[in-house]
């Protein structure tokens, strides 16, 4: 039965939400949308390891994993907030686009 | 009844990340993202993953995305000025997403998982558990993490004071 | 209470480090005098429970010690796990471990308590902050480190708080970081003992990865199984266990051929691990080569270097080698010896011209420093340790001294300004003169009266005697034994015992050696693979004795040479002598030192260190145990006297076959013959001293122990100047042959293209013929209008961009893969 | 007059008894109406009947009609009896009797919820695989099956069956939860800011609240609160409205959320979490997400400054707060609230707080870090009222600004309970079950009798002594914030990073080896000397306990010195 929830379902969740994250990175021209985008990809990663904790491995490899996504995630949206604010420092604005300095 | 709580609170994971992407306003997508990592978070209570649950919602919702919001408000002159990408961009990015969407979903879908991949284990660890494998079989990366955190601590304050 | 002492020891350890805490955050707030009431609080109260552990502990007789030891050994908190190998702290409780704690608390609480006044006029405030607080709470952490090192019961550990000590005399040694020679002198003392310390990290290593342990009494018996086992294989390759498999250079490196391989012995990698553990006790106790950083280190503030440059960190050194003694190879130990020769003796030198009273200390120390590693090294275990014991007593005592004339002479150090100073500081003089006199083995030979000095080098060059001339090497088996019998010198009282079983114990020492004077020759060291092993053990050269012999007799020339110039004769610079002064919070610490150094000299320090050398006896390698100690157990503890050690010498003042007899007549004057030839030089002043300066040979001789001999040069050249060569060679190979290879490839490929170019391709003149050119264009015009612009739009510098082409391509990338 | 007119607005009180009289007519009928459905319902439904299709029929009609029934029979009541029920409030010390009332009838439904679901769980599941219409989500316990357990514990009543059914899902047993723990939630700043009123009054040596209500106005609350309800609904048009809505949830949400994972006894929790205490900080933490939005919404230079001020305050008061509980933590060994609470049972001396010196420390530096991270004073700073005009809350009014108040007092009553459940015992009384049984045996009453088990039921542990004691410690919240002035916010930040933090994690290292070395090592001096500490810390306890006793007893008595005649109330009007 489809609706019954298996692993697939929370695979499949995670695979959009990590389309979604991608999405949201590619369209937002605010730094801080970008961030979220990469937190949303992160997230959908958490899902899998999770899930998979729950069906498959069965120990708690996987929460240690997610644990420690979330971790680097919170280090590194602190990184990059301060990041974002020497951007703007720089050119007055948050606006990923203008800061094209390397373009080809 | 779980799975009844699987569709709701992916539901609503699904849709606040709809949200962050729809939303040309930064400040809702801030908000929306509340949404999907509240979701996640319960849908991680759904998975028997409590304490991964609760750091979820303690790191990211309490502590990430205060940060982000914080960002906002200083970078942002007006809740009313926001950037939009060009609707080519738009539809680029749509369509890879999709495609990514569709590739990753067939991936899974058609993968042969080792073990069964719909009978979910009695046994989950609890928080116990996890907090005593953090402390031996992972107490290398506990600790590196631990020094990562300072640098981190270093490295952003260091770049966010002020110029002198 | 079976625990009750390793918990004093370690509560002990940790008051110093509330201290520290204390200071480190509100320190500045507690303010100038108070700060250093709690330092001196928190050693004080260690000092206390180590007096009451110490005094606890020679309250025991032998079998409640080892119950002890035991049930500390036991009491151990798993920690975690490197990998395999456990990581365990705890308490190493046995005689050594008492009393290097008593000591260290002892002298750290006194030279705590000097500091209080030294201190208030060498604080000065640097951008606003008060350093007084910093420099307790940099005392009270090293407090904490040292000791934490000396009841450390894993290797691991102890390396920790090795750097943790070093951590600490960095700190200190840069205390006055507003002053350049000062921060310089601190890198210098931390750059030098990291080369030490690399050693000690390989052997570290070494140790983990053969032994399968941090710990360090599991280390020595697994060691000591390793080799016995091995041993009766020979150490051949295939037959041998653990570390003695040797290492196969064809497989790690590819020397030699698959079939005729370049091997490492067993023996070899077993002495690099020694020797490697040894590398960090050369960094720490500033041995040669690495003994360049310790007079420098007297840059900072004086109490330091009378705790930590003089009394207790440099000897750290000794006691790991003390520590790690079990898991030294003959050859390892060789080694060891050979190093604190030529320390003890070319530091000796240098100290006779030093003129900066604190740098003539500095090089005594180093000198005596020599002696112990010396004393290690020929297997002097407990010598060595009783000489670290009433050196850390005299020599603090000495810097003490040295600080208070430096107070009082406002802050001059050139003994060549100072002289006369007796009258105006008659405490200081007077406990100095003491200090000069221990360090120059002041005592009467033969009538066993002296001080601590005199003592314990004396069993020092006693054992290098023996290893020198009667009992060389390898023979040393009953059969010598029984011919030192037939001598009728039974109660020869240095034992060579090269032993391999891991149970032996110090009463088991005993015993054979009762037994082989009993005259039952095949006892104590019959088996025939014990013989080979002791076949192995090096020859301890000749000139290995008498350097320090000679050395001894350097000794109290140049200490008596400082203590004239300082205090006796006139006057020289009347600023300097108008203006000293003792401060009482000054001399009592001195006076306290001094009757520490009487008592060290004849308390129960010795045969505690005796009794702790059973730890020791099971080393692969040669120990020497005093038999005087060894009777001297037997007696009640409360009726010690120092006359008990004339009880085993043999009759007549001429049985040149007694050690003891015989260095009493090379070496036992020497205190007075050294001290008589400096007061000749120098009792009118420095006068005789120029002109002697000015005789051909010595000219020479002087201008070399001037400059160090040149140590500082050789390393500015060698290794500074040696890596600025390096790096100079570098880049003029980078910038002339490989940038001329490019640029030779350049300009011929321009020539040639200038040719090439503007015929078959590109028009640049009027008459260039560019056939491509027009083609290429015609491309060109259509790639950049058509493909160009395509191709260019992603690459925006626009981070979203890239965003869309990785995802995309990954996608289509994992269709493709799908379907 | 096209519009709507409500009679009570548009009449003159002298006409009111017409429009009353229809209105009461109008409620009864209507209340009438729905108690016969609701009345019939009980008996149309034969036991042989039971059908699982008919569940949601039932829930709809009948469930929902009684329940709409019963509220409309209280109004009618209400507005039928205004006069008894006007006289009957104005007995003295109402307030406190209805205050009371509220809290043990919150107690009641986290306990009746506890019993419903214990007697779900208790259930053999029914034969057969049944789901949900539709949904297709599998479930045990059919509408027959738990009628017959009904049955065996001889409730005859078939519609209780269909009203029981959902409750065997926890979703929507957490949804029911929700619902009373808002019940109760409506009770604390009802009562609290009539309270804090009351108390600024007695500080402050003036009257307070007198009015509405009689007694020391104690209806003040209430009559604020209709009159926000009531007031215009204004949003900035320059903000962003959409947020400026959401904002409310946010901050009103997560309190309410935590209060599923409090317990307030033993069995009387709706979620027993393993991560309990993890989970209550965290939705504490959500909080200022909301609180941070609501600033931002406004578009207002103070409201934007009063958030960030609260993003700061909150996000660094949040680490010495947590690191404080670490030390229960440690103590208990779990993170479960029952567990940790269950640890400090027999007497107070086996209170937490008194167990150790670290823990003694630990007690107030979570307080003051609980202070700040509620934004009470001294650390109000979002919304301090003399910089900042209202802060974050400048832009609100009525409902909304309302509904930031329930969440902060919500979030007050939650962090005086984690601090009575961590440190204070819990609902374990200070004297020790087994004294109060012999007690009892000794002046003749049986514990299991009815005396007996009244008495223990007070005495012995149990809600009602932790919302007491969860009571007291908000009542110092209120002092606290009356009698101190407020800080600067950079010494409220100077005050966290440089101050508290460092002091507990020193709290926190030294509560380590502190427990290592007694409970681990069992070094006995150690032991020696944690057993002398422990009882000096007692005696801090019981004499500052006994002082603040004193002192109260005395104001009590001296109330009428203090504050002149309390006998104004007698001259006002409408009296």
């Amino acid at each position: 039965m489809i609706l019954a929830v298996g692993l697939n379902h929370y695979l499949v969740l995670s695979a959009l939400i990590f389309s979604l994250g991608v999405l949201c990175m590619a369209t937002k021209r605010n730094a801080i949308g970008i961030l979220i985008g990469v937190e949303l990809v992160l997230n959908a990663a958490n899902i899998n390891l999770v899930a998979f904790s729950k069906y498959n491995a069965g120990v708690g490899d996987g929460h240690i994993f997610a644990v420690f996504v979330i971790l680097l995630a919170a280090a590194e949206a602190a990184l990059a907030i301060a990041i974002f604010m020497n951007f703007y420092n720089t050119l007055r604005t948050i606006d990923v686009d203008r800061g094209d300095e390397l373009r080809g | 009844m779980d799975d009844l709580a699987f569709y709701i609170f992916a539901a609503v994971s699904l849709l606040s990340a709809i949200g962050i992407v729809a939303s040309s306003n930064i400040v809702r997508s801030a908000v929306c993202l509340l949404g999907t990592l509240g979701g996640v978070a319960c849908l991680y209570f759904v998975l028997d993953a409590n304490l991964l649950a609760v750091i979820q919602l303690i790191v990211y919702a309490g502590g990430t995305l205060v940060l982000m919001v914080f960002g906002i408000m200083l970078t942002s002159k007006s809740p009313w000025v926001g950037f939009r990408a060009t609707r080519g961009q738009v539809a680029g990015a749509v369509l890879v997403a999709i495609l990514m969407a569709v590739g990753i979903s067939t991936l899974v879908l058609t993968a042969e998982w080792s073990q069964s991949a719909n009978a979910p284990l009695k046994t989950s660890p609890s928080v116990a558990e996890v907090g005593e494998m953090l402390l031996t079989d992972y107490l290398v990366p506990f600790e590196v993490a631990s020094v990562l955190l300072l640098v981190v601590m270093i490295g952003a304050a260091y770049l966010a004071r002020t110029e002198k | 209470m079976n625990h009750m002492y390793e918990n004093l020891l370690a509560l002990g350890v940790l008051i110093p480090l509330i201290s520290f805490a204390i200071l480190a955050f509100w320190g500045a707030k507690i303010g100038k005098p108070k700060s250093s009431y709690i330092a001196c609080a928190a050693i004080g109260l260690s000092c206390i429970m180590a007096t009451y552990v110490l005094i606890g502990w020679s309250g025991l007789d032998a079998d409640q010690k080892a119950d002890l030891t035991f049930a500390a050994a036991n009491n151990q908190f798993h920690w975690a796990d490197f990998g395999k190998i456990p990581l365990t702290v705890g308490v190493k409780l046995d005689s050594l471990t008492v009393i290097m704690f008593f000591m260290v608390t002892f002298i750290a609480f006194w030279i705590h308590f000097f500091s209080v006044g030294y201190m208030e006029g060498h604080s000065d405030e640097v951008d606003g902050q008060c350093k007084y607080h910093r420099f307790f709470a940099y005392l009270s952490l090293f407090c904490f480190s040292m000791l934490g090192l000396v009841i450390s019961s894993s290797l691991l550990f102890m390396f920790i708080f090795w750097e943790l000590v070093g951590l600490c005399s960095y700190l200190l040694i840069g205390f006055y970081f507003d002053k350049k020679f000062a921060s310089d002198a601190s890198m210098k003392a931390f750059i030098t003992n990291r080369v030490g310390d690399f050693g000690f990290i390989v052997g570290l290593a070494l140790v983990a990865l053969y032994l399968g342990t941090f710990d360090l009494e599991q280390a020595a018996a697994t060691f000591s199984q390793q080799f016995s086992a091995s041993a009766a294989a020979g150490f051949d390759p295939a037959h041998s266990v653990g570390i003695f498999k040797g290492w196969n250079l064809y497989e790690m490196f590819g020397w030699g051929t698959e079939t005729d391989p370049m091997m490492l012995s067993g023996l070899g990698v077993a002495t690099l691990m020694g020797i490697g553990l040894f590398c960090g006790a050369m960094g720490k106790s500033a041995q040669f080569p690495l003994h360049v950083w310790l007079p420098d280190a007297m840059a900072g503030p004086t109490p330091v270097s009378a705790l930590i440059h003089a009394a207790t960190m440099v000897a750290a050194g000794v006691y790991l080698v003390a520590r790690v003694f079990r898991l030294l190879t003959p050859e390892a130990q060789f080694f060891v010896a050979v190093i604190g020769c030529i320390t003890l003796t070319i530091t000796a030198l240098i100290a006779i011209v030093q003129n900066d009273i604190k740098k003539v200390l500095a090089y005594s120390t180093l000198s005596q420093l020599g002696y112990m590693i010396f004393g290690m090294g020929v297997g002097a275990w407990v010598a060595a340790l009783f000489h670290l014991m009433t050196h850390a007593f005299f020599k603090a005592m000495l810097f003490l001294g040295s600080g208070q004339v430096i107070e009082g002479c406002h802050h001059e150090q050139n003994i060549m300004k100072m002289g006369g100073l007796r009258k105006k500081m008659p405490f200081t003089c007077w406990t100095f003169f003491i200090g000069v006199l221990a360090i120059a083995g002041f005592g009467i030979p033969f009538a066993h009266i002296g001080l601590g000095g005199y003592f314990s080098k004396d069993e020092i060059l006693v054992v290098a005697y023996e290893r020198a001339y009667n009992h060389s090497h390898g023979e040393s088996s009953a059969k010598h034994a029984g011919e030192n019998l037939e001598k009728k010198d039974a109660e020869s009282h240095v034992r060579l015992a090269s032993m391999t079983d891991a149970s032996l114990s110090q009463f088991s020492i005993l015993n054979s050696t009762l037994a082989a004077s009993g005259g039952d020759g095949s006892h104590a060291h019959g088996t025939p693979e014990k013989e080979k092993i002791g076949a192995t053990l090096p020859h301890l050269p000749k000139w290995m004795f008498w350097l320090p012999i000679v050395i001894a007799y350097v000794t109290p020339f140049y200490m008596m040479r400082c203590w004239w110039l300082t205090f006796m004769g006139k006057p020289r610079d009347e600023h300097v002598y108008e203006h000293a002064h003792e401060n009482w919070k000054m001399f009592v610490p001195l006076v306290v030192l001094a009757a520490g150094t009487f008592w060290c000299s004849f308390s129960l320090f010795r045969p505690m260190i005796a009794e702790a050398g059973g730890v020791a006896a099971d080393a692969p390698a040669v120990v020497a145990i005093d038999g005087v100690a060894e009777e001297l157990k037997d007696l009640p503890k409360n009726k010690l006297d120092p006359t008990m050690l004339m009880v085993t010498h043999g009759e007549g003042l001429t049985n040149f076959n007694n050690p003891h007899i015989a260095l009493g007549w090379i070496v036992g004057f020497a205190w007075i013959i050294g001290m008589g030839f400096a007061w000749l030089i120098y009792r009118n002043g420095v006068a005789v001293a120029r002109q002697i300066k000015q005789v051909f040979p010595l000219n020479h001789l002087h201008r070399w122990l001037e400059q160090k001999l040149y140590f500082d040069h050789i390393y500015d050249n060698m290794l500074v100047m040696g890596s600025r060569v390096v790096g100079t060679v570098c880049y003029t190979f980078d910038k002339w042959i490989v940038d001329g290879l490019v640029n030779l490839t350049g300009i011929l490929t321009r020539f040639l293209g200038n040719f090439t170019g503007r015929q078959l391709d590109m028009p640049v003149k009027k008459n260039d013929f560019g056939l491509v050119d027009a083609i290429a264009n015609g491309l060109a015009a259509l790639f950049h209008d058509f493909f160009g612009s395509i191709i260019r739009r992603p690459q925006s510098g626009r981070i979203r961009s890239y965003v869309i082409l990785t995802a995309g391509t990954a996608a289509v990338v994992l269709l493709l893969v799908l379907f | 007059m096209s519009q709507i007119t409500l009679p009570w607005i548009e009449k003159s009180p002298e006409t009111l008894s017409g429009y009353r009289r229809k209105a009461i007519l109008l409620l009864f009928v209507l209340a009438v109406g729905h108690l016969g459905i609701a009345l019939v319902s009980l008996f149309a439904f034969k036991p042989g009947q039971l059908a699982d299709w008919k569940i949601p029929f039932v829930l709809a009609l009948v469930l929902g009609a009684s329940l709409a029934g019963m509220a409309f029979t209280a109004g009618a009541f209400g507005v039928v009896f205004y006069r008894i029920i006007g006289k009957f409030l104005r007995w003295s010390y109402v307030a406190f009797a209805l205050f009371l009332g509220g809290v043990v009838g919150a107690c009641l439904i986290v306990w009746l919820h506890a019993e419903i679901f214990t007697f779900i769980k208790g259930l053999s599941a029914a034969e057969g695989e049944h789901r949900v219409w539709l949904l297709a989500v599998p479930y045990d316990h059919t509408v027959r099956n738990i009628y017959a357990g009904l049955e065996a514990i001889g409730v005859e009543v078939p519609v209780l069956a269909y009203a029981l059914w959902p409750l065997q899902f926890e979703f929507i047993r957490d949804l029911v939860a929700l619902g009373g723990i808002i019940g109760f939630i409506s009770i604390i700043p009802a009562f609290g800011i009539w309270w804090e009123r009351k108390v600024s009054a007695r500080i402050q040596s003036r009257m307070g609240p007198m009015r509405v209500g009689g007694w020391h106005g104690w209806l003040q609350s209430p009559a604020d609160g209709l009159k926000l309800i009531f007031k215009e609904d204004i949003i900035p048009p320059e903000g962003d409205p959409l947020l400026f809505r959401l904002a409310v949830y946010i901050t009103f949400v997560p309190p309410i959320c935590a209060f599923l994972a409090l317990p307030f006894a033993a069995a009387w929790v709706f979620r027993d979490l393993d991560v309990a205490l993890i989970f209550i900080l965290a939705m504490l933490g959500i909080e200022v997400v909301g609180v941070i939005l609501a600033g931002w919404a406004s578009n207002n230079k103070w409201a934007v400054y009063g958030s960030m001020r609260e993003a700061c305050q909150m996000v660094s008061y949040e680490i010495p707060m947590g690191m404080s509980l670490l030390i229960p933590i440690m103590m208990a060994g779990s993170l479960k609230l029952t567990d940790i609470a269950g640890a400090q049972a027999g007497g107070f001396w086996n209170w937490f707080v008194f167990a150790n010196p670290w823990c003694f420390i630990a007690f107030f530096t979570y307080y003051c870090a609980a202070l700040a991270s509620c934004k009470r004073a001294p650390f109000d700073l979002p919304e301090s009222e003399s910089e900042l005009v209202a802060g974050f809350l400048t832009e609100y009014s009525g409902f909304r600004w309302s509904l930031f108040f329930f969440g902060e007092y919500a979030a007050m009553f939650i962090v005086a309970g984690l601090a009575v459940i961590l440190f204070l015992g819990g609902w374990s009384s200070p004297i020790p079950e087994a004294w109060i049984n012999s007690f009892l045996t000794a002046v003749g009453a049986s514990p299991d009798g009815f005396f007996g088990t009244l008495a223990r039921g007070l005495l012995a542990g149990g809600p009602i002594i932790f919302v007491l004691k969860a009571t007291f410690l908000f009542y110092v919240q209120l002092w606290v914030r009356w009698t101190l002035p407020r800080v600067r916010i950079d010494q409220v930040l100077y005050a966290c990073v440089q101050v508290m933090l460092p002091l507990v994690m020193v709290l926190l290292l030294a509560n380590t080896l502190w427990i290592l070395g007694t409970d681990h090592l069992q070094w006995g001096w150690l032991n020696v000397i944690d057993g002398i500490l422990h009882w000096i810390l007692v005696g801090i306890g019981v004499i500052v306990a006994l002082a603040i006793l004193c002192i109260a007893l005395y104001g009590f008595k001296n109330n009428k010195r203090l504050v002149g005649q309390l006998a104004v109330v007698d001259q006002l009007p409408g009296s």
